[in-house]
């Protein structure tokens, strides 16, 4: 049995929505980059859907190279958020505003 | 090649002066200035060209080589000067020498970096002169901005930072103006291939534009040449967007000030009577009654605002409104003596305000103060100089004999009997009465200046004026008596250049 | 170009030339030459003055000399009576009037200059080299401007004529009265000279041609005009004649300082009394009637002008004269005189007493001359003390000046048989005789009748205060001696004042029916004369345009009436002054005339209106002007670029600095645009 | 010219040259860790940038990917994942030219910095992913080459890591990147749901395919949109780019505004035009894209110059400065839609090429500043002029070019883009709002460059400085820049006919 692709679609659009909105609540930097990561996700989810309505393996390739970027990704953002704790002694990432206007 | 070695020379002999050192560098610059002067005026002697650049005239020292391909236009590196641009450079050239002599006693800081500013803009406005490629030509045009900017700005007077950028941002956004109309009217002329003006013109001629952004070609013709008229208003300036000239002035330094006045404002002059009427007859046809009023407006409003003054310089800023408003009414006349006394006009008033701003310049380094109030009786400290001066000043109302009286006889015989323009004797008589007020203000700043019992407030000695600056003096009088007493040394190449403009479109 | 012109008239440029060249030679070499410059002016002036004669010889020989010497410009005209092309040139027209008014011009250059030793150098002034230059400079206008051939190079030299003017009051720069006297003098007159410029350039657009003689005349053209019945800037011919023809006019009314003026004359007597005798009576000053006289063909069409030439100048006479009984400064009781003199040669030339009005301008040149230079040697005597009320009895201590000063006052007052008397009575009976048909030339003769009165008063009261009585003050007592440079110009000036009048005795020449109207037959080309500027030309021009004459009773009988009437009102005048004013120690008397005393010491509040003119009413237009173009129009440009900046202030404030903010703002903006474009592309439909 | 058979691959020799650069650096710095030789390092990079920008140049001159050539023509590799044409080779060009010019900077701004290699290695292995994103012709290459950008200029943003500024701009540029990028591959995934291929010219031909799912299709254009709006700093993906270009090493803040932006917008030239060829997308989407960009060009230009008119801190003018200019070239696009689209294209293509020599010199000469530790606001720069006047004198170049003054780079470059503007808008009459935009823009922008040149050459001193030192590697960088920005203008010929060309090839 098959489940047709807007379902997916459907899923995915949520997943990505839930991503959305912990982006713009979320003032602690490991959430912030753990909702981007549900939004790639929510891509991936998609991807492979599709792949499998056009029956073509381009989409599912793609998802895992989005996995490898985004892991690559995570990587450098923790090293950023690193430095922040540093220099800023917290991980709010409403705090750092030196620079405005 | 004579135009780029014109230029040439000024480009170089400003990079040159820019790392001389201060000390030699004001003689300097004037050597080197001199070259373009000599050069302008043995092309004035060989001047070999007849009829209009715009309207398939011959060109003098025409040279033209391929720049760049933008789609279906091509834009050239194109110069070549006839009966209109000739007088006008040897006048830029002449202008700068003197403005160089006359910056030796004044500038005593970066003198380096002023005269290396000076040949940059005197090679621009040569540029702007000869080219006739538009877009060529509107490099030219806004280069001139930059040494000016940092003219007024650097050697300025006190509230020189806001008159710089004043008149660097009023220009500019002129400019834009101007470049857009004049790029959307070459888009709408079907069959120009070139922004090359002697095209475009011969282009307007025949048919005029097609429709663009759903006008038609009428319509956009008179939209483009209000922008056009807009654009260049600001520079020549036409009241009411004149206020940047006053700011500029009373801040620039004398040579600025000489250049502003002798120079810049004719720039805008010159493309009115390139572009707007030349390019467009039906349209200046159109819209002659109310340009004639604003050129009124422009003469009368200005001598009163030159009435209101106590700042010598703001007098004779005022006062070059009021005198660009005759320009701008000889030009709208469209007969012979009209536009022809319009661009002796640009001649003249060249001469004469240059000759107006020195002499002001040489009693401000003498009395360091330029408000009427607080000062008289210089002529007995300066006699020779008050001497120019005064005869400077009766330049300015015309008095006949000196090149203004030409110039404005030309401009009000040619615009009294105008056919194109309706209420045309109405109009030049009003204008007419400029002379009156002219003549107001100035008797009555000399008055208060130079006669009376000596009296000063600033505690200076004043003495008699350096001889260079009196030379330098004594060389614009010389001039303008000659123009006054032979106009036909230049008039008569300068109508035979408007000749085909006047007389309609057939080339 | 001037040889081509045959016999002596080839040297005619010289005339101007000479003393152009001595302004030049002054301006540059004066401070080394002996007299400061004086020389070169004297030699330069004789020399024109020679060949004025000459010229004059030339036309008494039957000959006239009209040739253009050189073309200033030329190009196209778009004129309404079709004239395609137009050249404005300098020429020389040679005839009985230019040839007449040259010999005056030089001569009394000659005799000021030579005056000048006495009262400028023997006084140790300084600046002479300017004063002479200044001088030098002014003849050769004036005289340029007396042989021009064309309105435009009159208009020209007579504006130079006014620049030396203004320079020339102001001689005395460093005082503060005389500066803003010459700023009057030139401001009044340019205000003239701009319905002048006005006239020249309708003139010009309108006939194609600026030139006086021949038939390339513009008076020509306005005839033919005028008989085709042309219509000219949307008037018929007539009209637009009257009109440029009284713009011109505003140029006369402005240098021969006529109503309303005249304001700027007396104050021109700050200058050096020399400049006065010179410029503001005989010669700058004639200049306005003198071109009456020049262009008077183009007058002759239109009754109009004429008549209004005629009423202002009758009006200007009595005016002037009026003012000039209660003034006590010497200079301006001749100040005045002279605006009233000029006023009888407009009435003289409105009326179409063409040879009467130039016969009155060469008797004023002489005598008003005349009388200057006395009062410059009064002053002398005086150490520059110019109070009538400080002198008296001077006649005794100065007998040259005060019979030379005598025999001008008596040709200004008008007594038989000196000058003044044959050409005002001409003045006047050829006023009478047209306005026995014309109620406003009546009126105009009838005010030149009465200031006949005041102007025998004046002038006597005048030569008593100086000259009779007691000295009433020590300089008075011991004056300072004269040189012969000061009297040899008043011998000369006072035979010329005496006998001048003889070249033209109308009323004898009727009543014993001799020829001896010689004047008359000079400018009536018995002599030389150039077509269409000749007396009767005019004269007829006038009976069939304008006025016709009528007489009460015979020609003859009217006139002696008129000269008899005149004659009889200036004895009263000069009688009245003497009961008044020839006592040891005379009584002001300004009680007897009442509250009309403040208004004529005040000139009739002319000045004051001017002068309101000028200071309480465009002074402040002005300064409003200014400050609206400071708030108004600049605050519009200022505003501009304030308005922008605030922008700016506002929407950099949309960068927070809040990383969150920036996230939610992305998004949104991103929903935005999704909304925007969704909704063009029907996405949720 | 003399025809020499190659490998097809080669073709990507400028990208190929700059990540093995990368790997030598890398290479030295596992040798030698913690060597600070700053000659080596930044030479080697200098070197490679210019290998990469000269066999670029070869190839654009022998016509490779030019149309019309038989052997050299439009180069597929990996069956069309990659492409060869003028439009790569052109922005190939300009990314190399950049980092030429940043490397050469560097080392002066780097002295007593610890983390050398690194920091040029990272250097170049964006420059790379910039290189890969002009040659990139499949979505799958253009995210990863996009991504291989990104990660190292989050580094480099944030590599002065005792720096706050420094460390926060890192922070917001990451944050902000990593929420676009999630965008741009969402968007990527409904593209492929639409159209079943990730490839642009399958795309573009399956697009009719897409049918019922327009609107997918049309979420997902917008969502690439958003992601090239991250990159080229456009509204309303921009908030990260003032504070990362003020917050970052003025070089690093010189080549993302120069370089990265270029390498965004052939991005956007390319898929666009490639993958979403306008009538048959109108005609699933219902809507012509270049709208999105009109409204963007607009609002990005007047955002970023007005914000940028009343900033007191000279680098982030420039960083608003740089929206502004955004906007000045999304007008590229935006004009797609009228037949004279190529041409404007091409001025757009032309004004990023200027961009790169003046704006990259602006940012330098900031870093020279901080180099010279004068400060950060206009007003510490008065009457530098006076001390330095060579480098003030090219910085006045470089703002006199930006603000469109001529005899400059930057007034050619943006009064072609001002004309053509003008010319299609006779064709499409909303682009005239984009033409008035940029004639409002450009007086504004007039006012706070010259702004600058005031402070610099009219203003006096606050306060009296010690004698500046030279530092020949900015000193050489800012004025190499400044003779090109200069000079330019003459030689705009070639460079027009190129880039048109260039446009031609993709918009055709």
């Amino acid at each position: 049995m098959t489940v047709d692709v807007q379902y997916y679609v459907l899923l995915s659009m949520a997943v990505f929505c839930i991503g959305l909105f912990g982006v713009l609540t979320r003032r602690n930097a490991l959430l912030f980059l753990m909702s981007v990561e549900l939004m790639l996700n929510a891509a991936n989810i998609n991807l492979i859907a599709f792949a499998f309505y056009h029956g073509n393996l381009t989409g599912q390739l793609f998802a895992l190279f989005t996995m490898a970027l985004a892991a690559a990704e995570v990587a450098v953002g923790l090293g950023i958020i690193l430095v922040l704790y540093r220099n800023f002694r917290d991980v709010d990432v409403t705090v750092p505003t030196t620079m405005r206007w | 090649m004579m135009i780029e070695a014109l230029i040439a020379v000024a480009l170089i002999g400003a990079l040159v002066t820019f790392v001389a050192p201060n000390r030699i560098a004001g003689k300097l610059a004037f050597a080197i200035s001199l070259v373009p002067a000599a050069l302008s005026l043995w092309l004035f002697g060989a001047f070999d060209g007849s009829g209009n650049a715009l309207r398939g005239g011959e060109l003098a020292f025409e040279s033209q080589a391929a720049w760049l391909e933008i789609g279906d236009y091509s834009i050239s590196w194109f110069v070549g000067l006839d009966g209109i641009s000739l007088p006008l450079v040897v006048l830029t050239t002449i202008l700068c020498t003197l403005a160089i002599v006359s910056s030796w006693t004044p500038i005593d800081e970066r003198q380096s970096q002023f005269y290396g500013l000076i040949l940059f803009i005197e090679a621009m406005l040569i540029g702007v002169f000869s080219a006739l490629d538009f877009f060529l030509w509107f490099v030219f045009w806004e280069a001139v901005l930059i040494p000016m900017y940092l003219l007024i700005g650097i050697w300025g007077g006190p509230r020189r930072k806001y008159a710089a950028i004043k008149f660097f941002v009023y220009t500019n956004v002129a400019s834009l103006v101007m470049f857009g109309s004049f790029v959307a009217l070459v888009f709408g002329l079907g069959d120009v291939t070139s922004f090359a003006l002697p095209e475009v013109a011969t282009a307007m001629l025949e048919g005029g534009p097609d429709g663009l952004f759903g006008l038609s070609g009428t319509t956009l013709a008179s939209v483009v040449f209000i922008g056009l008229f807009l654009g260049f208003a600001v520079k020549v300036p036409i009241v009411p967007f004149h206020t940047w000239l006053p700011d500029a002035h009373v801040e620039a330094p004398t040579p600025a000030s000489i250049l502003l006045a002798g120079v810049l404002l004719k720039m805008g002059t010159y493309a009115l009577l390139r572009f707007n009427f030349t390019m467009f007859p039906d349209q200046v046809e159109a819209y002659a009654v109310p340009i004639a009023a604003i050129a009124v407006i422009s003469v009368i409003y200005g001598a009163m605002l030159a009435l209101a003054q106590t700042d010598l310089k703001r007098i004779v800023a005022y006062s070059s409104v009021s005198s660009m408003g005759y320009v701008i009414l000889g030009l709208v006349a469209y007969t012979q003596f009209g536009v022809g006394g319009a661009t002796f006009q640009m001649i003249s008033h060249g001469l004469i305000s240059g000759l107006m701003f020195m002499a002001v310049g040489v009693i401000y380094n003498a009395t360091h103060t330029r408000m009427v109030t607080d000062m008289s009786g210089l002529a007995d400290r300066m006699p020779i100089a008050v001497g120019v001066l005064i005869a400077g000043a009766f330049g300015y109302m015309g008095l006949p004999l000196m090149s203004g009286f030409a110039a404005e006889y030309f401009i009000f015989f040619g615009s009294f009997g105008s056919e194109l323009l309706s209420y045309s004797a109405l109009f030049t008589s009003l204008a007419m009465f400029g002379i009156v007020i002219v003549a107001g203000y100035l008797l009555f700043a000399l008055q208060r200046t130079v006669f009376g019992p000596y009296r000063l407030e600033t505690d200076y000695e004043v003495g008699r004026a350096p001889v260079h600056d009196v030379a330098s003096l004594l060389v614009l009088l010389g001039l303008v008596v000659l123009l006054g007493v032979a106009p036909d040394l230049i008039f008569d190449m300068i109508t035979d250049a408007i000749d085909p403009i006047v007389q309609g479109g057939d080339l | 170009m001037a040889a081509t012109a045959t016999g002596p008239f080839g040297f005619a440029p010289a005339i101007a030339v000479f003393p152009l060249v001595a302004f030049v030679i002054t301006l540059l070499f004066g401070k080394h030459l002996p007299k400061k410059g004086a020389l070169p002016g004297i030699i330069a002036t004789g020399g024109s003055l020679v060949v004025s004669l000459v010229m004059a010889a030339a036309v008494a020989g039957g000959d006239a000399h009209h040739t253009e010497l050189y073309e200033w410009t030329a190009g196209a005209a778009a004129s309404e009576t079709g004239a395609e092309t137009i050249a404005f040139t300098f020429g020389i027209l040679i005839d009985p009037l230019s040839a007449l008014m040259l010999v005056i011009v030089s001569l009394v250059a000659l005799l000021v200059h030579v005056f000048s030793l006495g009262y400028m150098n023997a006084e140790g002034e300084t600046g002479l080299r300017r004063y002479y230059a200044e001088l030098g400079l002014f003849t050769f206008s004036m005289l340029a401007f007396v042989f021009a051939d064309n309105l435009l190079m009159a208009f020209m030299f007579f504006e130079l004529v006014g620049l030396c003017s203004y320079l020339l009051i102001g001689f005395w720069f460093r005082t503060e009265s005389a500066p803003s006297a010459a700023k009057k003098a030139f401001l009044v007159t340019r205000f003239g000279d701009y319905f002048f410029l006005i006239g020249v350039v309708a003139i010009a657009a309108t006939f194609g041609t600026v030139g006086f003689a021949g038939e390339g005349s513009f008076v020509t053209a306005a005839e033919t005009a005028i008989e085709d019945g042309a219509t000219l800037f949307g008037f018929d011919a007539q009209t637009w004649v009257t009109i440029t023809g009284l713009l011109v006019l505003g140029g006369v009314l402005g240098k021969s300082a006529q109503f309303p003026f005249h304001t700027w004359l007396p104050d021109a007597m700050e200058g050096p009394t020399t400049v006065s005798a010179l410029i503001h009576a005989a010669t700058m000053v004639a200049a306005g009637v003198y071109l009456v006289a020049r262009m008077f063909g183009y007058y002759a069409l239109s009754p109009t002008a004429l008549s209004i030439i005629a009423f202002v100048g009758g009006f200007t006479a009595l005016f002037a004269a009026t003012m000039a009984v209660v003034k006590d400064d010497v200079k301006q009781v001749l100040a005045y005189s002279t605006i009233s003199q000029y006023g009888y040669m407009m009435l003289g030339l409105g009326v179409g007493g063409y040879v009467a009005g130039v016969f009155h301008l060469m008797n004023h040149a002489f005598f008003k001359a005349l009388l200057f230079l006395g009062a410059g040697a009064v002053i002398i005597l005086m150490h520059h003390e110019q109070d009538m009320w400080k002198m008296g009895g001077l006649k005794d201590k100065a007998p040259v000046v005060y019979y030379t000063f005598l025999a001008g006052a008596l040709a200004l007052a008008g007594i038989v048989p000196f000058s003044g008397f044959w050409s005002k009575d001409e003045v006047l009976f050829d006023a009478l005789a047209v306005g026995l048909s014309e109620p406003v030339i009546l009126a105009a003769y009838a005010m030149g009748l009465v200031a006949v009165f005041f102007t025998g008063f004046y002038t006597f009261r005048m030569v008593f205060l100086t000259f009779h009585g007691e000295p009433r003050s020590d300089t008075a007592e011991d004056p300072h001696p004269v040189g012969w440079a000061v009297k040899v110009p008043l011998l000369a000036l006072g035979t010329l004042a005496a006998v001048a009048g003889l070249v033209n005795m109308a009323p004898i020449a009727k009543l014993a029916g001799v020829d001896i109207t010689f004047l008359e037959f000079w400018l009536d080309g018995e002599y030389g004369y150039v077509e269409g500027l000749t007396y009767h030309h005019y004269h007829e021009t006038v009976a069939e345009m304008a006025f016709e004459e009528s007489y009460i009773g015979s020609e003859t009988t009217t006139m002696l009436l008129s000269a008899g009437l005149s004659l009889g009102l200036a004895l009263a005048g000069a009688f009245t002054a003497h009961t008044l004013y020839n006592v040891p120690d005379p009584d002001r008397h300004t009680t007897k005339l009442g509250g009309a005393y403040s208004v004529l010491k005040s000139n009739y509040y002319q000045d004051e209106y001017q002068v309101w003119l000028a200071e309480g009413f465009t002074l402040p237009l002005a300064r409003a002007a200014d400050r609206f173009d400071q708030t108004v129009i600049d605050g519009v440009v200022n505003g501009t670029s304030q308005i922008s900046l605030f922008g700016s202030d506002w929407v950099k404030r949309i960068q927070t600095g809040i990383v969150t903010n920036y996230a939610a703002l992305l998004v949104g903006g991103f929903i935005a645009l999704l909304l925007v474009l969704g909704y063009l592309g029907g996405w949720f439909a | 010219m003399a025809v020499i058979d190659l490998p097809q691959w080669l073709a990507l020799a400028p990208a190929l040259i700059l990540a093995a650069t990368a790997l030598v650096l890398f290479l030295f710095d596992s040798i030698n860790p913690h060597s600070t030789n700053r000659t080596v390092l930044s030479g080697t990079t200098v070197i490679g940038a210019l290998a990469s920008l000269a066999v670029a140049v070869w190839y654009a001159a022998a016509g490779v990917g030019a149309t019309g050539i038989e052997n050299y023509g439009v180069i597929d590799i990996m069956d069309g994942q990659f492409v060869v044409d003028q439009l790569a080779l052109f922005f190939m060009i300009v990314v190399a030219i950049v980092t030429a010019l940043v490397a050469v900077a560097s080392h002066d701004y780097l002295q007593d910095h610890t983390y050398q290699a690194e920091y040029y290695s990272l250097l170049v292995l964006a420059a790379t992913g910039m290189s890969m994103m002009a040659v990139s012709n499949s979505l799958v290459t253009v995210f990863i080459a996009l991504e291989l950008t990104s990660l190292p200029s989050y580094a480099l943003v944030a590599i002065l890591k005792d720096n706050r500024g420094s460390v926060e701009a890192g922070l917001k540029y990451f944050l902000i990147g990593a929420l676009s990028s999630a965008i741009f591959v969402y968007g990527v995934s409904l593209v492929y749901g639409a159209t079943g291929s990730l490839q642009l010219e399958a795309i573009a031909a399956n697009l009719d395919a897409a049918g019922e799912m327009g609107g997918l299709l049309g979420l997902g254009i917008l969502m690439l949109i958003g992601g090239v709006a991250f990159k080229t700093a456009s509204v309303p993906f921009h908030f990260w780019a003032p504070e990362a270009y003020e917050g970052a090493p003025a070089p690093i803040s010189a080549f993302l505004s120069s370089a990265s932006k270029a390498a965004g917008f052939v991005l956007a030239f390319r898929v666009f035009t490639t993958a979403f060829p306008l009538e048959a997308t109108t005609a699933v989407i219902g809507v012509d894209w270049t709208w999105a960009f009109v409204i963007l060009a607009i609002v990005t230009m007047t955002l970023g110059n007005f914000a940028a008119a009343t900033q007191e801190n000279v680098k982030r003018m420039l960083a608003y400065s740089s929206i502004g200019h955004a906007g000045y070239v999304l007008i590229g696009l935006a004009a797609l839609s009228t037949s004279s689209g190529d041409l404007v294209m091409g001025a757009a293509m032309i004004h990023l090429l200027v961009y790169g020599f003046m704006n990259t010199g602006a940012f330098l000469f900031v870093g020279l500043a901080e180099y010279w530790g004068v400060g950060r606001t206009f007003e510490d720069y008065n009457g530098l002029a006076t001390q330095a006047p060579v480098a003030c004198a090219a910085m006045a170049v470089f703002m006199f070019s930006l603000a469109g003054i001529p005899p400059f780079g930057g007034f050619g470059s943006k009064y072609l883009l001002f004309s053509h503007t003008i010319e299609a808008a006779t064709e499409n009459t909303a682009l005239l709002a984009a033409a008035a935009a940029l004639v409002i823009n450009s007086t504004l922008s007039l006012y706070y460059y010259s702004r600058l040149v005031k402070a610099l050459w009219i203003e006096e001193p606050l306060l009296e400085r010690d004698t500046l030192a030279k530092p020949t590697g900015l000193y050489a960088a800012i004025v190499a820049a400044a003779v090109v920005t200069a000079v330019i203008l003459a030689a705009f010929g070639p460079i027009a006919d190129v880039a048109t060309e260039a446009a031609a090839t993709v918009v055709g």
